[in-house]
């Protein structure tokens, strides 16, 4: 009890020092006040695990500790408590969080060396891992809702770290904009259960809703709920604000638009796993959102030359499985989470190599300029191909069982809908082998084809120790979840309930499918090695070649930024006739900007009838009583 | 009936001054629009209290009375300070602030 | 026919009105101050603060006595009213003057204007709002609104060398009495078509189903939700706003917009709520439409401003859709919400002029959104703060913003108008673009675009002690707000349950 | 409720509003409006006006015209009392006199401002102006000079 009852600290650890960040300023040292946020999240990584040591304690179905430390807002009947809540769920994301989050800061006070901002970049660091904290710890829909929010503004001022590049601040701006639009649609899922249920607060809502619940309210609830998790976790049609979202500092997109922050979408679903469960529909539109990203996102990262863009992409596409798992339901609850905790550690891991390769390389991006490394960086080599393996899903890493976690529970939920999503899954694994391959081999192998003045050099200790330490679990903890033995179902059977078991037994189905995932997977590699290794310059032109069109197409993104600023921006700028001189300016791939445009257009447009005259404004207020005037005449004489 | 009268009256004041409001550059002639406004609806309370045999009306109307010359005085003052900037009490010049 | 015999002297009820006399007696002594010897203003400032204190004091034992006791009163014939929801609002006006008294000194010594009448002024305005507060006779509505707005149109053009300021003055002006005639009017139809202008009486012969003039009163009705529209800058009763907050003085702007709101609020409240709380389907309507056409209004034309001030005068506009709201709601965790949110606002749209004023220097000159590029960089604190503000105002939760809207919504959803909730959710989206967008250019954008010569680096910002007060006040009572809203919220809570 | 009775108010009101813009738009749409410089000058018996007719009073005129209204008008508070003065007593007496006070005050202050004072008063003798002017003088010269 003791342990669980300090569990408000864990946040609360990291905000503080966020907060003595910020006070302090520049005063503090540089890395001193990197080791102030590292040990700030080391100590709430302690604390977690002391919650997880307290839950595996207690008999299984009394692992659901909720602790209500204030009431925030009372508003009559409805009651909002800062209320927190630890089981099995939020243990396991807590300590992924602090965990990979304490790595990632270790990590940073290497990589942000010699930064002028050094201090302030801890501190958002720290704020967004307390920000974090306070989603998953949450009780209710609105304290996550606090943390969901914070956690986006945090990204948000990260992403534009370096605002003294104008790309950084545009790509900033437009992972709020897009994030806001997500935002939009939880706020009227969050307003549709509280109008429902009466309530926002987990409990209450899970044990109510399956009562008062029509499958058409539910459905309703879940889409606006999804919208909301398509635009945190990058999902389409919202996924393009995270592959510009690399233009922030490498730890950052490791920790927070790889690890963590992405993942509130699947976290959010697989807590409101019971109104999933109520609505089929709701399902099936989840499942086919999350596959088809999966799909488009590794087709795109095929052609991308940018060493965090081929990550980015790749994380596009694996959130897109996570989403399709805990969309699936049953089973497939769990089997996302497994994916979302093992990605955490690998795609961490890679993202952190990528960033060792980056300064290694002094600071060139473009995988075209890179080649022949592992000799050069031996540690990065080593660590970065564990990553590579993890993610292809090879066994026995941890993305093999992780992955095949939610193939299987795709597999297995027997509709039509999902053994389709099965078959395009199994596609999205090929091509996520084939590019990863692609850019282990365009990285590490092969001539140098480094410019003149690139010497590159292992990166140093506190850069290579997260690399070391974030592997271990990379490969081992596929072990968690091993079919037929699955630890983590089994520990988060009390959330998900019975349906969340699987099959004790390894029969033959499952085997059969763990088979083929790895002969999917280790084809999709042969393929990467046959044409980024194998064949020469010349051959991959002339496959080029034959593929036609194909490669400008993938090469471009699949067009999809364009064709946003077609669909939404442009004609946002013709309804409102003139053109915007600043939207022009930042460039044409801006999703919903033509909303925020056209919003604009029409702001300078009223503002025109704000002519400054005396008499105009009268006239407009005199023609507001009469419009007034005439609305209640007409009712009194209609009555 | 005596009251419609009254009302008439005060109604057309009022919409003279409202005109006025409207139509008048000079912002000393929106000033005495207004002051034609008010008076108007002191017809109108004047003849309410009558309706109603009651004081009300009556008293209300002196409170208007006081405050209409308290809000002539200061609109004098302030046309008369932005004569002297712009030696011209068009209002349609007033419009430094727009958009 | 005209028969007044018995008229007895009403009994004197001094401690009904002690804060309205307080403050005002306040200001006579400033005026005899000035009038013995002129002094620094800043002795002024200080009397000022002290009158607003003990106003306050006062406000708060009426609050305590209605509230325990419960015994809500009528004082001076029915003129006064004494209840929860008047107590409040005079404490929230003395916070409001307060902050004002706090934030004008050290701009008006900049701007080399500090005389010791703009404190008499701001308290006898102070004086009319809190007469707004507790009016419950339209008489009373009228008096108090004619108080606190003279006052405001001379602030107004208390800078009387600057163009701008003459015009902010000129226009409040012309528009407010024209407004005022309008309302006057209102309240005329009123009169006529009850023979009352005691409000409780009012609704008393509206229970009694004795009304012989329903034309006269939903005529009067419309053209006091208009006139007491323009006090609280309801689109389209707004146009005044913009150029008026723009070129009016900033610490007059920070008080016009928290203080004149309340008072407009008030004034809306206690007249459709007490007095014509018969006529709620008819009003409520155009509550809604009014709330609806306010909130997008504000916002959408916010985006298109490249001032600061003008851009938070819009936002101001935007707030006010938000309170209307809660009142348009037409329940009680509507109205409950409006008067959190109404505190709320005092605290946040004060403290965002309040830093305005420091960050545009004398004579007002950086105040276009190219002049915050940066500011970050310059100015760390007060962009810190600004920016804090402004996260608060676009409702970011942990702030009193957040609450605020939230409590707001609860009472809209409460009352199933989904239509209304539907648009103040987006509209608080689009206004989320242009608070972050001037953070954005604090934060995030170089003082100059590459190539540029880089501007003549200015000193950096003097705080004069009350000023620092001031901040810290605001910045602490939106964060408390924010965390701990629910003392205020029980608080509004009484305060609407006294209807 | 009905409201057919009182309709023609209602109407007539609606009639004022409309009839108050309808003037306002038919006069700007009806008038012929061909403006030329010439047009637009003060009409001065035919003869072009070479510069800007005088219209400047004093403003003490103004501020004491304005002073005298506000003063004026209070006065109408002050009948009703004196008719009822005995039937309010002490009350009456006692409301009035605070309103007296409010009345005086301002006067006070405003006759401290000098308001009132038909001339300027003067506030330095007539050596320090004198001072003070040859100081302004010499200061221009050596600018000048410099």
């Amino acid at each position: 009890m003791q342990i669980l009852d300090s569990a408000w600290l864990i946040p609360v650890i990291p905000l503080v020092s966020a907060g003595v960040l910020a006070l302090a300023g520049r005063r503090l040292k540089e890395p001193i006040a990197g080791w102030v946020a590292t040990v700030a999240v080391g100590a709430s990584f302690v604390l977690s695990f002391g919650q997880l040591i307290a839950l595996v304690g207690r008999p299984p179905e009394a692992r659901t500790f909720v602790r209500t430390l204030y009431e925030w807002i009372p508003a009559g009947g409805f009651r909002v408590p800062v209320s927190y809540r630890i089981d099995p769920l939020s243990v396991v994301m807590i300590l992924l969080i602090t965990g990979v989050g304490a790595l990632i800061h270790l990590y940073a006070i290497g990589y942000m060396k010699g930064d002028r901002d050094f201090t302030r970049f801890f501190f958002y660091l720290n704020l967004f891992v307390g920000s974090m904290l306070v989603l998953v710890l949450a009780d209710n829909y609105l304290l996550l809702f606090v943390g969901w929010e914070l956690v986006g503004a945090c990204s948000y001022l990260l992403i534009g770290f370096w605002y003294q590049s104008s790309p950084n601040a545009t790509a900033a701006k437009k992972a709020f904009v897009v994030n806001r639009v997500g935002d939009f649609g939880f706020v009227v899922g969050l307003m549709l259960i509280f109008s429902v249920v009466g309530s926002l607060d987990y409990g209450a809502v899970f044990s109510i809703a399956p009562s008062v619940m029509t499958a058409a309210m539910a459905t309703a609830v879940c889409l606006c709920l999804l919208v909301g998790a398509t635009g945190k976790s990058a999902q389409i049609p919202l996924y393009v604000w995270l592959p510009d979202a690399m233009a922030g500092p490498t730890p950052v997109s490791a920790l927070i638009h790889a690890a963590t922050m992405v993942t509130a979408g699947v976290y959010m679903i697989a807590r409101s796993f019971v109104l999933w469960d109520l609505s089929p529909t709701a399902q099936g539109i989840t499942v086919a959102i999350g596959i088809i990203t999966a799909l488009v996102a590794a087709v795109i990262a095929i052609g991308q030359f940018n060493i965090k863009k081929v990550l980015a992409y790749s994380t596009v596409s694996q959130l897109g499985y996570m989403i399709a798992g805990v969309g699936v339901g049953g089973a497939g609850y769990a089997a996302g989470i497994f994916h979302l905790l093992a990605h955490g550690f690998f795609k961490a891991l890679l993202f952190l190599c990528a960033g060792s390769v980056i300064v290694g390389m002094h600071h060139e991006e473009d995988m075209r300029k890179m080649g022949g490394l592992r000799t050069k960086m031996p540690i990065t080599f080593i660590t970065y191909t564990i990553g590579f393996l993890a993610l292809d899903g090879i066994f026995p890493f941890a993305g093999y069982f992780s992955k095949d976690g939610i193939l299987a529970a795709l597999f297995e939920h027997g509709t039509w809908w999902s053994q389709v999503a099965w078959a395009l899954g199994l596609v999205g694994a090929f091509l996520t082998a084939t590019y990863m391959a692609r850019q282990w081999f365009m990285v590490f192998f092969g001539k140098p084809r480094w410019d003149e003045d690139v010497h590159p050099h292992e990166s140093p200790w506190l850069m290579t120790v997260p690399l070391i330490v974030l592997a271990i679990p990379s490969t081992l903890f596929g072990t968690a979840g091993l079919p037929g033995f699955n630890q983590l179902h089994r520990w988060l059977e009390p959330v998900f309930g019975v349906a969340g078991g699987e099959p004790e037994l390894l029969n033959a189905t499952t085997f059969a499918l763990l088979l083929t995932s790895l002969v999917v997977a280790g084809s999709g590699l042969v393929v990467g090695w046959a044409i980024w290794y194998r064949a020469t310059a010349d051959q991959r032109a002339t496959l080029a070649g034959r593929l036609g069109g194909v490669v400008p197409f993938v090469r471009n993104k699949l067009y999809v930024d364009e064709a946003y600023a077609a669909t939404f921006e442009r004609p946002g700028y013709r309804l409102t006739a003139v053109l915007g001189d600043e939207m022009d300016q930042r460039g044409i791939d801006w999703l919903v900007m033509g909303t925020g445009a056209a919003f604009k257009r029409a702001g300078a447009w009223f503002s025109k009838g704000q002519n400054g005259l005396i008499r105009a404004y009268a006239a407009v207020m005199g023609a507001g009583a009469l419009v007034f005037v005439v609305y209640v005449l007409a009712r009194g004489v209609s009555r | 009936m005596k009251l419609n009268l009254f009302l008439t009256l005060s109604a057309f004041l009022f919409c003279l001054g409202v005109y006025g409001m409207l139509a008048r550059r000079n912002a000393v002639m929106i000033l005495m629009s207004i002051e034609l406004m008010l008076n108007a609806i002191n017809i109108n309370l004047v003849a309410f209290g009558a309706l109603h045999g009651n004081l009300t009306g009556q008293i209300f109307a002196f409170f208007v009375i006081a405050v209409a010359a308290a809000e002539v005085g200061i609109g004098l003052a302030i046309v008369l300070l932005i004569y002297r900037n712009r030696a011209s009490v068009n209002v349609d010049d007033v419009d430094l602030m727009k958009g | 026919m005209l028969i007044a015999d018995a008229i007895a002297a009403p009994p004197s009820d001094w401690w009904a009105i002690a804060p309205q006399l307080v403050l005002g007696g306040t200001a006579v002594v400033i005026i005899l101050m000035i009038c013995v010897k002129r002094v620094d203003p800043g002795w002024n400032a200080l009397v000022a603060a002290v009158g607003t204190v003990a106003s306050g004091v006062f406000a708060w034992e009426q609050w305590r006595q209605v509230t325990t006791d419960a015994n809500p009163r009528l004082a001076y014939s029915g003129m006064i009213a004494v209840d929860g929801f008047s107590a409040f609002l005079v404490l929230v006006v003395c916070v409001a003057a307060f902050l004002g008294v706090l934030l004008a000194d050290q701009y008006f010594k900049r701007e080399g204007i500090d005389r010791g009448e703009y404190y008499a002024l701001l308290l006898f305005s102070a004086c009319g709002m809190q007469f707004m507060a507790a009016a419950n006779n339209l008489v009373m509505v009228f008096v108090a609104l004619e108080l606190l707005s003279i006052c405001l149109y001379v602030l107004s053009a208390w800078n009387r060398d600057d163009s701008r300021s003459q015009e902010a003055g000129a226009k409040y002006l012309l528009l407010g009495a024209y407004s005022s005639a309008i309302l006057l009017f209102g309240i005329a139809l009123l009169y006529g078509g009850t023979g009352t202008t005691n409000l409780a009486r009012m609704a008393e012969i509206f229970s009694e189903n004795v009304t012989r003039e329903p034309g006269l009163v939903l005529l009067g009705m419309v053209f006091v939700i208009v006139g007491l529209g323009f006090k609280i800058a309801a689109v389209p009763f707004h146009m005044w706003t913009p150029d008026v907050y723009q070129g009016a003085p900033t610490p007059v702007v920070g008080f016009m917009a928290s203080g004149a709101k309340i008072a407009g609020f008030a004034g809306l409240f206690r007249v459709l709520e007490t007095g014509l709380a018969a006529f709620e389907f008819d009003w409520q309507p155009l509550l809604v439409g009014l709330a609806i056409v306010t909130m997008l209004g504000g916002s959408i034309l916010a985006i298109a401003q490249r001032d600061v001030k003008r851009m938070l005068a819009y936002s101001s506009i935007a707030h006010a859709g938000f309170i209307l709201t809660g009142l348009a709601s037409g329940t009680a965790a509507g109205v409950r919400g409006a008067l959190f949110y109404l505190v709320a606002y005092v605290f946040m749209i004060a403290g965002a002029f309040g830093v305005v004023a420091l960050l545009a220097r004398r004579g007002e000159r950086y105040t276009s959104l190219d002049d915050y590029r940066d500011m970050f960089r310059r100015e760390p604190v007060l962009a810190t703060v600004l920016a804090f503000f402004l996260f608060a105002m676009a409702g970011i939760p942990g702030t009193s913003g957040f609450v605020a809207k939230f409590a707001v919504f609860t009472g809209v959803a409460d009352a199933h108008q989904w239509v209304l909730l539907t648009v103040g959710t987006v509209a608080s989206v689009i206004s989320a673009y242009f608070y972050l967008r001037l953070v954005v250019y604090m934060y995030m954008r170089p003082e100059v675009d590459e190539g540029e010569a880089q501007p003549a680096a200015l000193p950096r910002v003097r705080w004069a002690p009350a000023t620092v007060v001031a901040l810290v006040l605001t910045v602490f009572f939106t964060i408390q707000l924010g965390i701990l809203p629910q003392g205020l919220l029980d608080m509004a809570g009484k305060a609407t349950l006294l209807f | 409720m009905q409201l057919g009775d009182y309709l023609p108010i209602a109407v007539m009101g609606l009639l004022a509003l409309i009839f108050g813009g309808a003037s306002y738009v038919l006069s700007g749409l009806l008038a012929p409006r061909k403006p030329t410089p010439e047009k637009l000058q003060p009409y001065e018996c035919g003869i072009v006006p070479e510069y800007e007719p005088p219209q400047r009073f004093p403003v003490q005129f103004y501020l004491i015209a304005v002073i005298f209204i506000a003063f004026d008008i209070e006065v109408i508070f002050m009948y009703p009392w004196a008719v009822r003065m005995r039937d309010l007593g002490m009350f009456g007496f006692a409301l009035m006199g605070s309103f007296m006070v409010m009345l005086i005050v301002p006067l006070i202050y405003i006759i401290r401002e000098g308001v009132l004072d038909w001339a300027p008063r003067r506030r330095h003798s007539r050596d320090e102006l004198i001072a003070r002017y040859r100081a302004e003088h010499e200061a221009a010269a050596r600018e000048e000079a410099a």
